[in-house]
């Protein structure tokens, strides 16, 4: 853990508390069956409003609170850990970008309500399977155009964080904006959405798309740390209580050592997401090297993580009724979020020259 | 948990294909060539060419097309869909090389082999090696022709890869065995006719109290519930016994005898599993992870893979392909004379798991978001089974005996490496 | 086995530079700083400014030139080479924040910390802990000034990581002891003055009948052997005692307690292994892996490595060694007030080793044949040093505690797996 | 094990027993402590060459046994199982170039002596620290000009066999040849070969270049075999006898895992190595994937291999007095020659065209 202050402590824990109480995996699975159009369960995103999560990269004059990163990454993993299907880190990384944007039209308009969870939003800049910044959507005279692939959090949102060629916009719902639904493996809210000549707020240039951009890995990251520290312990907790041959499984050395390697790789994963997750509340130069450090190690991390557990659960890591699928599930999405592993690796590479 | 699954199959079967186009031999065996050739032209429906039946395995089975049936009625008379079991009891009676020209020619049309599952892969090799004259006469015939469908019942919930500790009873009644239990991982129990099963006839020794017993699916106090698996798919049941009666002919062996039969069976399962069944299928082909890599990825303006990170990881997958259908083919070739599945095997399997599920890995890597989808518009077909062959996928490190019971088996019997003590 | 390896720390030493560099804090003790700074300019002789002693360690005691001996005593005299141990022994007497500063001021002028060993990392300490009155006045003053050398009499070759099976005997002989057996890994065993071994004391019981003693190299009846590495190098011995008499003022704590107390000073050693020493070194300083890879394979025409293969290994390597460094920075900022070090330096310890040996496997990768030399023309010295620094570095994974010990620790004491029934 | 005719059963156990016999890896400590000028000890070599070994490519026309390339690798891993230091390997395949190129002197004049063992000689293919066919050494009238870089067994070789720009010639040891040793990691000749002006006779194009490196290639990987198996079951036998904890270390059931992993990566690497071989006995059209495979797998695999095995012999295994220091130094020498795993991994994927 980054040495918090006690604000920090005292965020962190009331996020354990409310996910592991009100949020538990069981919820999600609830969620799941039921499939709401939204995709996301609207009591307990009122709750998560009132606790004021919402508004914790926003400033005070908007309603928020304006603790920073490293505290809205705290909240985020908490929920990770149970899958809590919140459109919490969408909203709040949309809501940076109106943040560091220009307009105050915008800020006006929409921060206090995101702050306080009555509106949802969500960045929409890919346009293909694969994370890019480089896009096609166009504006023209105020009015953009253009198809987003596989938006999360697209079911629910009230307004778009949109990338075009020549930088971010804000979209609000309604004409212009047609939402249709993806049903991916994380049983979560993921839509294509298209544009066409919806009426757009320039929050601005394309240096802003590559800062919200990095912002939202860096997020997702977080709840990839929480997915990844939950996945594993209970993993443990299994291997300990499950007998084969006589012999409670964690006593076989073989999987000593795998556990060992497995919490030795977590540690280094969760000091880069803090890293990150500091690096942008610092204002640091190297924000972008510190975000690829963390989602290539949060990636490896986590798909080894959630790998195993369904290995070391064995056969009934298999079935819909344990939990290791929904983590392997949703642990792909991620991976694949905001750039892979693999990309950002070929990116920290590139940024330190070689 | 022990259970068949087909795409494994898949898997080795292309990479012996691939090793064996590398080494085909002159051609040999003409005049039977020549008889087989015609009689699958003269048998085989057209309409079925470039087809399989594989999936139905896994999904249960469907309801057969009228020309789905004449062919397996045809395979089934003939006895060449287990072209080397004795033809007494109906198999084709054909020697190795016969029966490898047999796959090559139905290969060679497009046709598959509709005989299979789990009487044909596990449960008859057994029979013929430890049942009795009239066990056989009843129950191998229905395999041969495709008509008696067979599930393993060897798992109980507190029994997985301990398979030893498990606790269905079967009370001696006299000319019958009372059976309560549960079993679990009962692969397609739900459309079982018959089910071989590990029972306990004795509680007081742990493997030696092992019986080996035929049960039939629709006796009465035998109950099924599918088991929904991570990929949506319920290809196995829980199966529950509650007092059913099982008349004593149904014994295979002696009592205590079960053990020993039950891991041979196991052996022909991780032999089947690693490369040696004959059912071919063609999925995979043309379907090679370079090939949708770059579909979805592209190519540099040097002509290779755009993503170097990815492309090595392709590559060395790709050796590793080509690695494991050498060794097959190694293995084959050593095994000449050497009847019966090795200890090696367990390297197979292992392998062959690695294999599978990094192309799987590799695929939804590839795909990114496009490969993870679950159902509904916006996803190719392709992409839908992937997302579903990459979570099944995760099951074939752990059914058939766990990589980890694997690595114990090589480091034991291959190595010598001893118990802990 | 058990020594200290001087350019692990070099490596940990450079990540937590690294991270310092970060998150360098406003200037603070303003007035300290200038001190050292002052104190530190009138000292260190501007010859040796950028040189550095740390292979000395390895390679045995060069001779010291005066700049260096004048050097030696300065810092040994004003105690800063040990700047936070108790001035009445002679040692700095500073608290933490006052030696981070002593640290950085000598960094910035390129100076070195003369003063260094198994006295300073390990003995040292665990003196100052259990040693009495009269044992640390005797020995810690000499270690501070950098005036005796101490090696660490451990491992046995039948003892390597179950140490406590160890047997060299020490026999009570009322007012000594009587010492015969054999020791390995003694490491500088044929350049120290003295030596802290553990021996036996009671052949009847494991841990409780070893004691911790203390023992003059240049007593007779003590041998030493030096064993040669695959490296080329003999920075350890083998030393065999044979009817060594040592006074039994040279007991530290009571009989049957070395165990603990040898167990406490592996602790120190593990911690200073993964980051906790203050010795710095520049050895590594613009020569990172990616430079290397600049120079001997070039860029391609986009300015990235060469080899792709490669440049994903080496990407991954410098991840890896940035969430090192983040990592120390972190278990630093955790352990605040938390005394002593932790189990979790068993995590730091592997990922230390690993990143070590990637670095040198990587460098020899990169190298080529040119990377592979031994001796004689056609290598530069910097190539020479790579083949030395990757063979020798196969040692950390295995001294002062493997690698396989070190996940026992984390899977038993972390995790709370138990052992083994 | 590949299938093998009679033949090929009678040589590989001739080689083994020889190699056990005569040439254990004592002998090998032997011939590097008394550092011979040639690098190879002359007995050995003479009885090498009675046993007609360098004669297994070449025909029987010019005194040799055509057996082929598995026979030849047979042998070769029997010899790298014992790290027999000779120049047998280098010979051979000095001498499959002069058969497979166009020149009749070069035949009559040097096979006989090669396939009995009279002479040596070597490929002087690379100019640089990394396998790379691209070379500079040009031809003019005649006679050749260039510097070869670490040229194996160039201390004590007869005859080169040269990659010009323009395609492979021979040439034999004398004026304008300036051979300087390089003392390396493994103890064995290596050297750098400067050509001034030597005479030179042309044995074919690049095309003959390539397959010659392929050849090459395919027979180090068998040496590498060799070492492997050795090596691993070196390592079995230790971890069999030492006692740690009151416990044979065989029956840690971690180890077993690392053994078993190790032992199945050996039979990949082995039907990897015989089936190069065996592409090239049979002339196959995909002889380079087939090399490229090899390779790499055994460059992979021995690195595994004699990296674990100095890890679980411990402490004495990072002594000189134990062999697992020399496996790993040759190891690392052989990986580095004719292309390492990164090389032909990318060649493979090139050969693919992927």
């Amino acid at each position: 853990m980054a040495a918090l202050n006690d604000e920090q402590v005292m965020l962190r824990d009331m996020a354990r508390e409310w996910a592991d109480n009100e949020s538990p995996v069981t919820a999600f699975r609830k969620l799941r069956d039921a499939a709401p159009a939204t995709g996301f369960d609207p009591e307990a995103w009122g709750a998560i409003g009132q606790m004021g999560w919402g508004g914790i990269v926003i400033p005070e004059e908007f309603g928020g609170s304006a603790f920073g990163y490293l505290s809205l990454g705290l909240v985020v993993e908490q929920l990770g850990r149970n899958l809590a299907a919140s459109p919490l880190s969408s909203t709040a990384v949309a809501a940076s970008a109106i943040v560091m944007g220009k307009s105050d039209k915008a800020k006006q308009e929409w921060l206090p309500r995101l702050a306080s969870g009555e509106a949802v939003a969500t960045l929409a800049i890919d346009e293909g399977p694969t994370h890019n910044l480089s896009v096609q959507a166009k504006v023209t005279d105020g009015k953009l155009s253009g198809t987003k692939a596989f938006v999360a959090e697209g079911d629910g949102a009230d307004a778009f964080v949109v990338a075009a060629e020549d930088g971010l916009y804000l979209v609000a719902k309604g004409d212009g904006v047609t939402v249709t639904s993806r049903h991916m493996a994380d049983s979560r809210s993921h839509a294509e959405v298209r544009f066409d000549n919806a009426v757009a707020e320039k929050l601005g240039g394309i240096e802003l798309t590559a800062a919200v951009a990095d912002r939202a890995a860096a997020v997702t990251a977080a709840e990839m740390l929480g997915m990844a520290d939950s996945a594993f312990h209970q993993t443990l907790d299994y291997l300990k209580q499950r007998v084969q041959f006589g012999q409670v499984l964690s006593t076989f050395q073989a999987l000593q050592h795998r556990m060992a390697k497995m919490l030795t790789e977590l540690e280094l994963m969760r000091s880069t997401v803090e890293g990150a997750l500091e690096a942008i509340d610092a204002g640091r130069s190297d924000i972008d090297q510190a975000v690829s450090l963390a989602k290539a190690t949060a990636g490896d991390t986590l798909r080894l993580v959630t790998r195993e557990m369904v290995q070391l659960y064995g056969g009934v890591g298999m079935t819909d009724e344990y939990d290791a699928g929904l983590y392997l599930k949703r642990a792909a999405v991620l991976e694949a979020m905001w750039g892979n592993a693999a990309y950002h690796r070929d990116r920290f590479g590139r940024l330190n020259d070689y | 948990m022990s259970t068949s699954i087909p795409f494994i199959q898949n898997v080795e079967t292309d990479a012996m294909a691939s090793a064996a186009e590398q080494t085909r031999p002159a051609d040999m065996g003409d005049d039977f060539r020549q008889e087989a050739r015609e009689w699958i032209a003269a048998n085989f429906p057209a309409s079925l060419r470039g087809t399989d039946n594989a999936m139905s395995a896994i999904e249960g089975p469907g309801d057969e097309t009228p020309d789905q049936r004449k062919w397996r009625e045809a395979m089934g008379g003939k006895g060449w869909g287990v072209p080397t079991w004795p033809k007494e009891y109906g198999g084709g009676g054909l020697d190795r090389a016969q029966a490898r020209i047999v796959q090559e020619e139905l290969a060679r049309v497009g046709a598959y082999n509709p005989i299979g599952g789990m009487g044909v892969m596990m449960f008859g090799p057994t029979l013929l090696e430890y049942g009795t004259e009239e066990q056989k006469r009843e129950h191998i015939p229905g395999i041969v022709r495709g008509e008696v469908r067979w599930c393993q019942g060897y798992s109980e919930p507190g029994a997985g890869s301990d398979l030893a500790s498990l606790q269905t009873f079967a009370e001696d009644k006299g000319d019958h065995y009372l059976v309560n239990g549960q079993k679990t991982w009962t692969s397609g129990g739900q459309w079982a006719d018959k089910c071989f099963a590990l029972v306990r006839t004795d509680k007081t020794q742990k493997h030696a109290g092992i019986s080996f017993l035929l049960i039939d699916m629709d006796a009465e106090g035998v109950e099924t519930k599918p088991i929904r698996l991570i990929s949506g798919q319920s290809p196995f049941c829980e199966t529950f016994f509650t007092n059913v009666r099982v008349p004593k002919e149904n014994l295979v062996g002696h009592e205590g005898q079960g053990w020993t039969i039950g891991t041979r069976l196991l052996q022909h399962e991780r032999s089947s599993l690693s490369g040696g069944s004959g059912s071919a299928s063609r999925m995979n082909a043309g379907n090679s992870v370079p090939s949708i890599a770059k579909k979805y990825r592209g190519i540099d303006a040097d002509g290779r893979l755009s993503d170097a990170d990815l492309r090595t990881r392709i590559i060395k997958h790709e050796m590793d392909q080509r690695a494991f259908a050498l060794t097959l083919r190694r293995a084959a070739l050593e095994a000449k004379g050497n009847a019966g599945p090795s200890a090696a095997t367990s390297i197979m399997k292992n392998v062959g798991a690695r294999i599978t599920q990094d192309r799987a890995e590799l695929n939804i890597e590839i795909m990114g978001m496009q490969g993870l989808g679950w159902e509904g518009e916006g996803f190719s077909e392709e992409e839908l089974t992937q997302t579903r062959t990459w979570l099944w996928g995760k099951a074939v490190s752990i059914y058939g005996g766990s990589s980890e019971i694997q690595n114990n088996v090589i480091a034991k019997r291959i190595l010598g490496m001893l118990d802990h003590q």
